[in-house]
């Protein structure tokens, strides 16, 4: 059982940020017992459900960013400071920190956000601060780059070259390893890119932990919507690591829909995205 | 002391234990199924499939409360052709899988199983009893003996599977239900199916929190009322019940066989002890048993009726 | 902030907050009721009481679960005579108290309201709806809309009090039963009794432990049903509901009124949260009330409707 | 809620004593969490369940003592060694041991048990083997005595004189009451006795705390059945002290019946007995 709310909670919207162009992010007072990795359930009573990663988290207050993306995540973006949403959670398993083979900070990491990925990604950062870290951001364009002035060593990517770098972060890779050497690489961004990263990481026997995206119904791992391979994305994972990662073979190529049709993550990302 | 044996006898089904996953409860992928095999379940059962997909109702679907579970899924599920193709060559799960059929019509349930006949299921479960999806189960009128009756006859024309008919605890008579199906032809009852139904109110929101607004109760909630329907249909029937509901340790597993069940279902009790939930309750039960001087599940089987 | 105002007009009936004591709690002296006033309760109801006295089941007839009690007293009380004399001069109570009448016939209720029209009750209830006493509520067929209007209709002719119809959560179409008491001229609903009836049996004993073997179902367990049938109700009836089953604390108090009760039931609580529940239930809705800028009870009935 | 047992758990019988003509004692291997005036609810599955006071209480045993009087307690009676019997419990508050008023040890303490209730003293008098206290103990006849052997210091009065001093107990009150000048005095036993004892104490100004008697049901406060003057005797007693005693009027004179009638201790008696 979660050891946070098993139904959701109101809660108001103490302020509301300007993240991108499509993009907000949501703040609540509130101390949530939140470990990087481990996604919450937002609800609009009456409307539907959703998780999303909490990517600001202090000791009295916490925070999710949004992409506005359909129906509900316009709903959302339609808010104002003062109303209420429901939340309940945290679940799931988040991401190791510091992972074994750094605890003593000799080790090197890296961090690789893709889009709105780099929700999950922004209180990991901000635990691994004592740590020897690299942070590659990508994005499409300049427009929807998140977080850009958040830490002060970020490197950027946009697919267009608007901003930082033109490519996408898993390009640079091979150089940054030579140089850097990594113990472990954290990921999450578009599965694609995050099947880069793992398999990057296999080749050189690197540790990698990938914060998958699966649609939920229960959150708390009895439905089986969410199914990797035999794993429950909203309880086994969100975050799995390399070994676990190399036994679904699900991973980077199917999910289910809402029926719990099995399909390519193409047809997934084209039904996800109204 | 030998170590007592749980092995069963489910109408002509041989399982190593009596544990078995409900539908709705993991059974939308064969890895998960495997997963359940692995975590020591007896036999699975899949996610209750109609002829044409379905989507379900909106998020929440699923809730927790103090005693249990309150649910609307709105039998989500990709429909009969595509379900052939996740569950193609089932006999690969180490376990008897179960296969959940729903229909609006008495066809759609005879249409679903000549879809899935190749597949290699164990049994064939008809839940004539969901308490809280329009056009199914009770909101169907499929919870009388005649509407029973008519549907069983049809499926039992269609397959030599054994068949399981699924009861609501809604039902005051359920005694006479079970009658209906076992004179139909059902080969075993799965009693029973979720509570109610009831509903969860937000107060700071003013809205109930399932969007479908009402939903089935499963779990603690629902045990005592599943062992009195298991009692009652045990006194009713010849054939062997899965008694279903609440049930997450060996001592509620042995209280609901003891009121009658052959095997036990254990779905809510998943949330409550993880998916290993299986592998506890058998050890459990063995421990139990040697203690108590039980040798198999068959010396227990409805004793409480004595 | 002025606080809030938690009295309520139950058809007629001043209470100085919505919380009531249901049948079969406490309600055997009238000294007990003074204790249930004393601690709070905004009105009381004495144990059901029938023409002629009932010695009840033999023990164990209440027993706790982890979801809440399973009870099969039985309907034990002294009869209508005696309850006349224990009950003499009522409105020494405090509080207004409510009468629970219980007969296995329709002549039965009425002449139990004869015998108690010189004692100065407030209102007269009827649990048409008791799930495990052979003669009387649902075993009785009293469950219907037909019994319901003809014993409404003969206790109407009999009385000038307020009379309340207390439901079964059993009851599928809840909401066309509670419109056939409304309108045979009930004045109330009170929803809801026990639900099931549940069994427990205990695995060393190889029994059920209640001594009737089975027993109604009530508090956490109930609640999302209850809640449920209020909501329905609500839909269906233009009279108050006293809203019953699982409350015990102040928010659960509140989501029974915003799914469209008037007054709330407080039995199993009790057990759970000692005599005092009433005053605790009272101080919670006056905080979170007060939290939410709500000023009356009125306020909140019913809008988890809008 | 209780603390012990909400349902019944089966015991075994460990052993049984043989302790006066009609009564026996039957102890178990258990150690419950027992105050010395609690009872608990003896089940026999199938027949009926009672409620009765712990008699003996170690360390890892309990023991209750059962009077033959009705069908229960003669199945009771006709039980073995190795047989079980459902307990739940317990339940109710205790004896306040030491009083208040005894604490410093300077105080006299009186223990008055009349027939079986000295069932419920036993474990309070060697609860107060530091104190300094007297045990009377009565009974209608010799061979009715219970426990006479068990303590050194015991007055035995037996309303025969078959044995001790021919009376009642609380004959020799007043007596001992000016030797020892009593700051507390503890009951259990009949009513009509105990109802003597309460006057004696209330003339001369002791503390006095009787354990009373009520038909139970539900044994958890809820049901109303063992009502006295507005107390539940299973959860607000069964011991009550002077000051609850004296707004009991009540007490020394009705009981209810299991209907609920509400009649005379003398017709209660008369029930009871079978
Ligand atoms: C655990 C978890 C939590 C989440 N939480 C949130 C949340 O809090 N809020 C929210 O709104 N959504 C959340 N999501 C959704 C998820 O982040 C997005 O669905 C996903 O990042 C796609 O975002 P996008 O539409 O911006 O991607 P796109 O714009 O399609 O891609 C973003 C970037 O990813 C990289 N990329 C894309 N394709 C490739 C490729 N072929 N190879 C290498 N790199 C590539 C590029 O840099 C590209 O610019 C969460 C997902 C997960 C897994
Ligand atoms: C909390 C509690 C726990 C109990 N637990 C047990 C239990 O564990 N086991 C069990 O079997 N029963 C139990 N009882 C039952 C109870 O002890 C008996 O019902 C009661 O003591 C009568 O017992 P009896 O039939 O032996 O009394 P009787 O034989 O009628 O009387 C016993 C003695 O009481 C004294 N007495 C009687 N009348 C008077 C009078 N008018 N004035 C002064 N003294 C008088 C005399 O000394 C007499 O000999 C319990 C009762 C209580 C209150
Ligand atoms: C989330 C959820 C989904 C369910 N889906 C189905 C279903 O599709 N078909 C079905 O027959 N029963 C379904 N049920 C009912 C269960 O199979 C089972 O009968 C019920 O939950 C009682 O058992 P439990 O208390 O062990 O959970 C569902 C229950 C839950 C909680
Ligand atoms: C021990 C017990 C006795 C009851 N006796 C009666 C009764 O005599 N008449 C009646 O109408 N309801 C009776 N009920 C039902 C309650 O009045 C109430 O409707 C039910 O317990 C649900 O409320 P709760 O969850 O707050 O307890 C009884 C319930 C219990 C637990
Ligand atoms: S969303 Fe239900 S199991 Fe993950
Ligand atoms: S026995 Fe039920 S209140 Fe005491």
């Amino acid at each position: 059982m979660s050891e946070g709310f098993e139904q959701p909670v109101m809660m108001k919207i103490d302020k509301i940020i300007n993240e991108s162009d499509d993009t907000k992010s949501f703040m609540f007072r509130h101390n949530l017992d939140y470990k990087p990795g481990q996604f919450i359930m937002v609800w609009l009573p009456g409307i539907d459900e959703k998780p999303f990663a909490v990517s600001y988290s202090g000791d009295d207050f916490f925070g999710i960013t949004v992409l506005e993306r359909g129906n509900f995540t316009k709903l959302m973006h339609n808010m104002s400071v003062g109303e209420q949403l429901g939340i309940r959670g945290p679940f799931g398993h988040g991401f190791s920190i510091p992972a074994d083979n750094i605890k003593d900070g000799s080790g090197n990491a890296c961090v690789i956000g893709g889009g709105c990925g780099m929700a999950s990604l922004t209180v990991l950062i901000e635990r691994l601060q004592d740590n020897n870290i690299t942070i590659l951001n990508g994005a499409t364009t300049k427009a929807t780059l998140l977080f850009k002035n958040r830490y002060k060593d970020i490197t950027i990517f946009t697919d267009d070259g608007s901003e930082g770098i033109k490519g996408y972060p898993t390009d640079a890779l091979e150089d940054l390893h030579k140089e850097n050497s990594y113990n472990i690489i954290y990921t999450c961004g578009p599965e694609i890119m995050m099947s880069k990263v793992y398999e990057f990481c296999k080749k050189h026997n690197i540790q990698c932990e990938a914060s998958l995206e699966r649609y939920m119904k229960c959150g708390i791992g009895i439905c089986g919507q969410c199914v990797c391979d035999g794993q429950m994305v909203c309880k086994d994972g969100p975050v799995f690591d390399s070994q676990a990662l190399s036994s679904m073979s699900d991973f980077g190529n199917y999910s289910l829909l809402k029926s719990g049709q099995r399909v390519s993550l193409k047809e997934y990302g084209e039904w996800r995205g109204c | 002391m030998t170590t007592p044996n749980l092995t069963i006898d489910l109408c002509g089904i041989k399982l190593s234990n009596p544990t078995v996953l409900p539908s709705g409860f993991l059974g939308t992928s064969k890895s998960l199924l495997k997963r359940v095999a692995d975590n020591g379940a007896g036999a699975a059962t899949i996610k209750s499939v109609s002829f044409e997909p379905r989507e379900g109702h909106k998020n929440p679907t699923v809730i927790p409360f103090e005693a249990g579970l309150l649910n609307a899924v709105g039998y989500s599920n990709p429909g009969a052709e595509e379900t052939a193709r996740e569950f193609a060559n089932i006999k690969d799960v180490s376990i008897p899988v179960i296969a959940s059929i729903i229909g609006t019509k008495t066809d759609d349930f005879v249409r679903v199983v000549d879809k899935l006949s190749a597949n290699g299921f164990s049994a064939i479960e008809l839940p004539l009893s969901c308490p809280h999806t329009p056009g199914f189960g009770l909101l169907a009128g499929q919870g009388t003996p005649e509407s029973t009756k008519e549907i069983v006859s049809a499926v039992r024309k269609a397959t030599e599977l054994p068949i399981f008919v699924k009861l609501s605890p809604n039902i005051p008579e359920i005694g006479n239900l079970a009658k209906a199906a076992e004179d139909a032809g059902a080969n075993a009852i799965t009693a029973v199916n979720t509570l109610g139904p009831g509903m969860i109110i937000n107060i700071e929101a003013r809205k109930p929190v399932l969007s479908y607004r009402v939903g089935g109760v499963s779990g603690q909630a629902l045990r005592p009322i599943a062992t009195r329907c298991v009692y009652d249909i045990f006194e009713s029937v010849k054939i062997p019940i899965i008694g279903t509901g609440g049930i997450s340790t060996g001592r509620h597993a042995i209280e609901m066989i003891m009121a009658g069940a052959t095997a036990i279902g254990v779905g809510t009790g998943i949330y409550e002890r993880g998916i290993d939930i299986f592998r506890k309750i058998c050890l459990e039960m063995e421990t139990w048993m040697s203690e108590n001087n039980f040798n198999s599940i068959d010396e227990m089987i409805g004793i409480a009726h004595e």
